[in-house]
């Protein structure tokens, strides 16, 4: 989809995110709410979080997909209204860390969301869990890349 | 123009109704359809004349019998209005009893009959006729509701009931009004000549027969419990004809008679009316938040708007009788609509119970879009008709002074609002159970009648100042009432809901350009989200009756409410209960020993006796 | 006709996944039930192929707030094995990472309870009072939560002496700032008619439901595993078990607010009498044999269970969390509440998923409804039957499996 | 026809549409912003709340299936269009420009609660049982505020012995000749009871309650998506323009003559802003029977209160 050059701008300054935890272990949950606290204050940058998919510009995925999750995930991705990129935060996200010879999960969410949108986009914030600093430089990094 | 022709609204649904009550099923359902169509016509015919019929009928001494009937440019609206409905009703009968029998009884006769005395009420020149052609619309009442549905008895009887105590006391004005001795004491124009005082008991006591006349038959609180009772057995159009739009129109109409020309009220007794429109308002549109069967909750809602016409009436303002009026005509029109729309639903899902409806705005578009217009309208949002005319009422609220009534009257229209997203909500929005997924569009026979008057809530509402100029103005009995109306109006000021309604079109249309111009076209197509889980039809539901449990489990409201719904402050109950009382205590009294009644008449005889001596 | 709400499993209540599904009455909420099982990663499985060295890592990563809780747990369940005294500057180091994490993680309840009633001040506030102790955690450990310092028998790395005066130092600040906090939402009388009287739990209904932690502690029940069974340094530290009569949501905030000043209490002490010596017990060789580990996390008391088949790797890993006991209360505390207040007393116990969740909840191949208990127990049968078959002998179904 | 074109650019330009969606997108800013500096937080920069516009225009419109597709996407733009010409009505007696028509004080009422229905509509109309019962809340929000606020500023209407008015302009002269309402009791009054109901018609914090967003997450809006999102956004934000707007020239005065008029007029708008972010940002949401009991409770006898003492010339 073309974007025109003043909806682009507007999107960079605000990016909207819909979190979805999926099953990992909530700490990068947990540093992400950190990033919207005082310290941090990522609504400098416009990111807000929203409470429905339908709101969203970005998807953020912190953790493996489970079996029992796959479908969800992939439907609340088609859930967001395009354009839409997925921000997966923390190693799970990328590439499933210590989770990856577990039974019950089905693979890094990247992977997952491809299976229905081959032309879904994504960023990747590693670390166990990424420090909010990190994360806060992602975002800036995912603005300037956009 | 014939004089004659006065008589034509009245006479051709009159014999035409006497006709077929002796022929056969389809052709009275025919002659009912042509019937009423020609009223209409008739009624149409006479909107822009102003003639006048009499007859000296029969003199009885002082008392002028005239047969004298009457039309100017409001009462030749109100003729065609009377038809329209007629009209309408039978064309949704057709429809409605399709596939079942036809028509229960004789439904048409009894319609037209009905159409006949209504006409004839509108039309009369002389208030002893109007009281007899009313007389024919209550019996017309009793006969449709219990026609085809035999469990309708004891709605029928106790409407019969309270209208018959109207009624009566209607008569009872009606001889008090005459009494006092002028030439023709029944014909309108003497009694306009003759504005009653009512600065004494005789007047005060007159005008408290009329107004309760007037009060049973429009249903205005405490006389108004007839209508929620018979909502469920009466048929659809049967609520549609009368009790929702007609009987309204009849009973307002009186009081406006009532008290702008024939009587002039003190200030005390406005008062007393305005106190009496605002409870209705308030206690009709509480009533109808509660309930969950769509036809009783309508039938709340044609008592709760009732209370504008009172409210409006009471302000003795020109601008509020102008309301009043007007939001009786307007009341009839989208009043009758949801009733359409409910019979629709109500034929076509199996059931009225808001609770099981859900989701119908695909499977019945048409009734949904004109139920949706309607229900706006009643709740006054503008620029539809319910609008134009409560801000007449407000204003009228304004010019007498009365803050109390004009809040009560402004949160009414809340309240209304709130129960008619309940009631779009129950039937319309939502899931849609699984139960009702073989569901369809009502027939074009019910459809037409519900387009036909959603389209004039719209016309009413942008141009309503033309009705007000040119049809309600002559209530007031004034020569050249629209030079007096525009003078009377621009204290008060006009509203110009045509402005606001362009304004309003061209908004929103620069926000869909703007929003065009912000690129975005792309649309796509979802399954609701619930937090990730798919939906789940029959469970994941929030039906309108839901809405407002909330409200109800406030202190004190919610207990009067329940109070209400059990019949606590119906009339009709508590002088049941009364007069169950007496009788048994007469019943106590026949103990079958024979020394007991020679006491009996023994007491009496020294009664009398101690009376006769003592006075 | 059953009307039901659906919270989650993507809901900004929940950081995490899971449903739960209110059965409603207009907005009261008649019948809770929970779908869970969609955080289930399999990690006792995956600790049983692990050494016993590594679990501690992963099991940091059961859940994010409860790191040091897991590992330290597993490593009393090991140790109990063993029958090993571990060394007191240990015992310290662990009680201190015990009590930061304490002191996080009650103060993000807070202010994620802020968030939840819209109160956003609040969230911000306590958020930004809680980023001194991460950081202190970080100056500690070299880590914000997951310091990969525990191992069975003692701990890893020692910690920096010279970092307890900044540490102090950021104790005293939070000690005023948790006060102005107790303080403000004490007095607030919006929010104690948001939060009294919401979600209450008897005594009662706190045994009936094995209910743990600050949940039971705000009801009146005493119960906290560093009293009952003391570990680590915590019988020779001066320190005051909170509780609180009313069993509310209020209450249960209170009782948070009021252990965060025990925990600083409890911080000075241990860095006060912070003993000399060695922090591990050497290399172990785990015997074979089953032991138990408790642990007051700050959600309530773990339970970890370790079976050793005396090899290097556990023959079997049980973690019974907290949240895993306090869950279930909910139909108990949110029966007969709004959708309003049933939200907030769902986070109330400050439930933790990823920690919970030791079951899964198997699909139908056809996309029916997941299989039921006793779908798993036939189904379990009847693979055992036709294994017997296969192999040619009678199945072996002595034990009843009851529902 | 220049009367017409005057009248669509007063509604479409200035002091309409244009105009009030770029003051309310100003203003909330300051509403975020301000915020921010009570939660230690930077916050946002000042383009803030344009850029959300502009991005959400942009964006693709997701319809549910289940929804009544029409009314669903034409609800925000009814929205807009409605709260645009009750702020040009208002905005129009701020300016003083015209005799504003008797009556539109309750033009400007119905108008503003359009924005308010076309909520409810569009959430009822998604189809989402969330959005149902975001619809509920919002509709019994409705009846808690409105009772209070119409007797509210009726306090002001029946202030004078005679010739009570239902206009703004007349409202703005009555105060020219009798001083500012804010100088009687029943004014003070008045004008405490009609703040605390624009607080909820806002739908700020602690009457949030419709789109509680850790409760039925955002609530009548979690369907929106788009430039129908958007469109409420801009909603609200001429809401925001215009209800300080109209509590100033109801019970404020209005806008005095000159440079200083506006200056102070300007002061007053923030102060109400303020005031409205203040009390946003010092308590948690309310429960949706909290919020009926106190509007219906102490609010409600408040209003009546200045109602009476207004009727007794106090």
């Amino acid at each position: 989809m073309a974007l025109s050059p003043v909806f682009l701008k507007a999107l960079k300054r605000s990016p909207w995110v819909f979190h979805v935890g999926t099953s990992g272990c909530n700490n990068c949950d947990i540093e992400i709410a950190d990033c919207l606290t005082p310290r941090f204050d990522v609504e400098r940058f416009g990111v807000k979080l929203v409470g429905s998919p339908r709101h969203a510009d970005a998807m953020l995925v912190t953790g493996p997909i489970s079996h029992d999750l796959k479908g969800l995930v992939q439907q609340v991705w088609l859930d967001m209204p395009a354009p839409r990129v997925g921000v997966l935060v923390g190693t799970c996200a990328c590439t499933m860390g210590v989770y990856k010879d577990a039974y019950s999960v089905a693979g890094p969410a990247d992977k997952v969301i491809r299976e229905i949108d081959p032309a879904a986009r994504f960023v990747y914030i590693p670390g166990c869990p990424p420090k909010p600093e990190t994360i806060v430089m992602g975002i800036v990094k995912i603005l300037e890349a956009l | 123009m014939n004089a004659e022709l006065v008589l034509l609204p009245i006479l051709i649904p009159g014999v035409l109704g006497l006709v077929a009550l002796f022929l056969p099923g389809r052709l009275r359902a025919v002659l009912g359809f042509l019937g009423s169509l020609a009223t209409l016509a008739a009624g149409l015919a006479l909107v822009s004349t102003r003639e006048s019929f009499h007859h000296a009928w029969l003199v009885l001494g002082p008392l002028n019998l005239d047969f004298s009937f009457r039309v100017d440019g409001f009462t030749g609206w109100l003729s065609a209005l009377v038809g329209l409905c007629a009209f309408f009703t039978a064309l949704y009968a057709a429809d409605f009893f399709r596939g079942r029998g036809g028509a229960p009884g004789r439904l048409y006769a009894w319609l037209l009959i009905a159409a006949a005395g209504a006409e004839g009420v509108v039309l009369a020149g002389n208030l002893l006729l109007l009281v007899l052609c009313w007389e024919i619309v209550t019996l017309m009442l009793f006969v449709l509701v219990i026609t085809g549905s035999p469990e309708g008895a004891p709605a029928a009887a106790k409407a019969f009931t309270i209208l018959g105590f109207g009624d009566v006391a209607l008569i009872l004005g009606t001889v008090l009004l005459g009494s006092r001795g002028f030439d023709h004491p029944m014909d309108f124009a003497t009694l306009a000549a003759n504005p009653l005082a009512t600065g004494d008991l005789f007047g005060v006591l007159t005008f408290l027969l009329l107004f309760a006349g007037a009060a049973a038959k429009a249903g205005a609180v405490p006389l108004h419990t007839w209508i929620p009772t018979m909502a469920g057995p009466a048929s659809p159009p049967v609520m549609a004809f009368l009790p929702a739009s007609l009987d309204k129109v009849l009973g307002i109409y009186l009081l406006a008679r009532v008290s702008v020309s024939w009587v002039t009220l003190t200030p005390g007794l406005q008062f007393a009316v305005m106190a009496v429109g605002a409870i209705t308002i308030l206690a009709g549109v509480l009533m109808a938040m509660v309930q969950h069967d769509v036809k009783r909750l309508l039938s709340f809602h044609a008592v709760s708007q009732v209370g504008y016409m009172v409210l409006g009436i009471g302000t003795g303002t020109l601008v509020g009788v102008l309301g009043g009026v007007f939001h009786m005509v307007n009341n009839a029109i989208y009043k009758a609509c949801l009733f359409f729309g409910a019979g629709a639903v109500e034929r076509e899902a199996g059931t009225r119970d808001l609770g099981k409806l859900g989701g119908l705005h695909r499977a019945m578009p048409v009734t949904f879009l004109c139920m949706f217009v309607a229900a706006l309208s009643i709740s006054g949002v503008p620029p539809l008709n319910g609008f134009v005319s409560k801000w007449l009422v407000y204003q009228a609220c304004v010019v007498a002074r009365q803050p109390l009534f004009l809040v009560a009257a402004l949160f009414g229209s809340v309240l209304t609002l709130a129960s008619f997203v309940k009631v779009l909500h129950s039937m319309f929005w939502g899931a849609r159970p699984p139960a009702l997924d073989g569901v369809n569009e009502a027939g074009i026979g019910m459809r037409l009648p519900m387009v036909g008057l959603a389209i004039l809530c719209v016309l009413l509402g942008v141009f309503g100042g033309a009705p007000l100029d040119q049809a309600i103005g002559p209530v007031k009995d004034v020569p050249a009432a629209s030079v007096a109306l525009a003078g009377g109006l621009d204290a008060a000021g006009t509203f110009r809901p045509g402005v606001v309604t362009i304004l309003l079109v061209i908004g929103v249309l620069a926000g869909i350009l703007a929003a065009h111009l912000g690129g975005a076209r792309a649309r796509r197509v979802r399954s609701v989200f619930i937090g990730g889980e798919p939906l789940d039809r029959a469970q994941n539901r929030f039906p309108g009756t839901e809405f407002y449990r909330t409200v109800h489990e406030m202190p004190l409201l919610g207990r009067t409410l329940d109070a209400g719904e059990k019949g606590v402050f119906d009339v009709y109950a508590i002088f049941g209960k009364l007069g169950g009382g007496v009788i048994r205590g007469l019943r106590s009294l026949h103990t079958g020993v024979i020394t007991d009644y020679l006491f009996w008449c023994l007491l009496g005889l020294g009664a009398v006796l101690a009376v006769f001596f003592w006075c | 006709m059953k009307q039901v709400i659906r919270i989650g499993p993507f809901h900004p209540l929940q950081e995490e996944p899971e449903s739960f599904l209110l059965t409603v009455e207009g907005e009261r909420v008649i019948d809770v039930d929970a779908k869970l099982g969609y955080v289930h990663k399999g990690l006792e499985r995956l600790c049983q192929e692990r050494t016993y060295d590594m679990i501690p890592i992963i099991l940091e990563r059961i859940c994010g707030i409860c790191s040091v809780t897991h590992s330290v747990c597993f490593c009393h369940a090991v140790e109990d094995i063993h029958g090993v005294e571990i060394p007191p500057r240990a015992r310290y180091i662990r009680t201190i990472l015990g009590e930061m994490e304490r002191l996080h993680s009650h103060l993000l309840w807070v202010g994620l309870a802020g968030h939840f009633i819209g109160y956003n001040t609040v969230f911000m506030w306590a958020w930004k009072y809680r980023e001194p102790v991460c950081d202190a955690f970080e100056w500690l450990t070299g880590h914000r939560q997951n310091a990969s310092l525990l191992k069975v028998g003692g701990v890893r790395r020692d910690l920096p002496v010279d970092s307890f005066p900044a540490v102090l130092k950021v104790l005293d600040e939070l000690e005023g700032q948790t006060k102005m906090l107790i303080g403000a939402v004490l007095d607030d009388p919006v929010l104690a008619a948001r939060l009294k009287g919401i979600g209450v739990l008897t005594p009662e209904q706190v045994l009936d439901w094995g209910v743990v932690g600050p949940t039971a502690r705000a009801s009146g029940v005493k119960t906290d595993a560093r009293k009952d069974e003391p570990y680590a340094a915590y019988a020779e530290l001066d320190w005051n078990l909170i509780v609180q009569p009313e069993g509310d949501v209020f209450a249960k905030a209170v009782v948070r607010l009021l252990e965060i000043l025990e925990s600083i209490r409890i911080l000075r002490q241990a860095i006060a009498k912070f003993p000399p010596g060695e922090i591990d017990c050497g290399p172990l060789h785990v015997p074979q044999g089953e032991g138990i580990g408790r642990y007051e996390a700050p959600r309530g008391e773990d339970i970890h269970y370790v079976r050793s088949n005396g090899t290097n790797m556990p023959s079997r890993v049980k973690v019974r969390a907290p949240s895993f006991v306090n869950i279930p209360s909910y139909r108990a505390s949110c029966i007969g509440g709004t959708i309003s207040d049933v939200t907030i007393t769902l986070a109330a116990c400050d439930p933790c998923y990823s920690c919970t969740e030791r079951l899964a909840a198997v699909r139908r191949d056809d996309g029916g409804p997941p299989l039921s208990f006793d779908d798993l127990v036939r189904l379990g049968r009847e693979k055992t039957r036709a294994i017997a078959r296969e192999m040619g002998r009678k199945p072996d179904l002595g034990l009843e499996i009851r529902p | 026809m220049a009367e017409a074109i005057e009248l669509i650019f007063y509604y479409l330009v200035f002091p309409g549409l244009a105009f009030c969606t770029i003051l309310g997108l100003v203003l909330s800013f300051i509403d975020r912003k301000v915020s921010a500096m009570v939660q230690w937080r930077v916050g946002p920069g000042p383009g803030q709340p344009f850029f959300d516009v502009v991005k959400l225009l942009g964006k693709e419109t997701v319809v549910p299936e289940e929804s009544w597709a029409r009314g669903f996407l034409a609800a925000p733009y009814v929205a807009f269009g409605a709260a645009g010409l009750a702020a040009t009505i208002v905005w129009l007696a701020v300016l003083r420009i015209g005799g504003s028509p008797p009556g539109d004080l309750i033009v400007v009422l119905y108008l503003l609660s359009i924005p308010a229905i076309a909520v409810i509509v569009g959430g009822a109309a998604s189809g989402n049982p969330l959005g149902a019962v975001g619809a509920s809340r919002e509709m019994k929000l409705v009846m808690a505020y409105e009772l209070p606020f119409v007797a509210a500023l009726l306090a002001v209407v029946f202030q004078t012995e005679d010739g009570a008015t239902l206009s703004l302009s007349g409202l703005v002269a009555l105060q020219d000749q009798a001083g500012s309402a804010m100088g009687r009791v029943s004014g003070v009054l008045g004008f405490i009871a009609a703040l605390l109901c624009c607080q909820a018609k806002l739908g700020l914090v602690p009457f949030d309650i419709a789109e509680a967003e850790c409760e039925i997450g955002e609530g009548a809006l979690i369907e929106y998506s788009g430039p129908a999102l958007g469109f409420f956004k801009l909603t609200q934000a001429v809401q925001l323009a215009t209800l300080p707007a109209l509590l100033v020239v109801v019970f404020w005065g209005g806008m005095g003559p000159g440079p200083a008029g506006v200056a102070v007029f300007a002061l007053k708008m923030l102060l109400i802003v303020t005031i409205f972010v203040l009390v946003k940002n010092t308590n948690p949401r309310a429960r949706i029977d909290q919020a009926l009991r106190f509007f219906w409770g102490p609010v409600t006898a408040l209003a009546f209160a200045a109602l009476a003492l207004a009727v007794l010339g106090v």
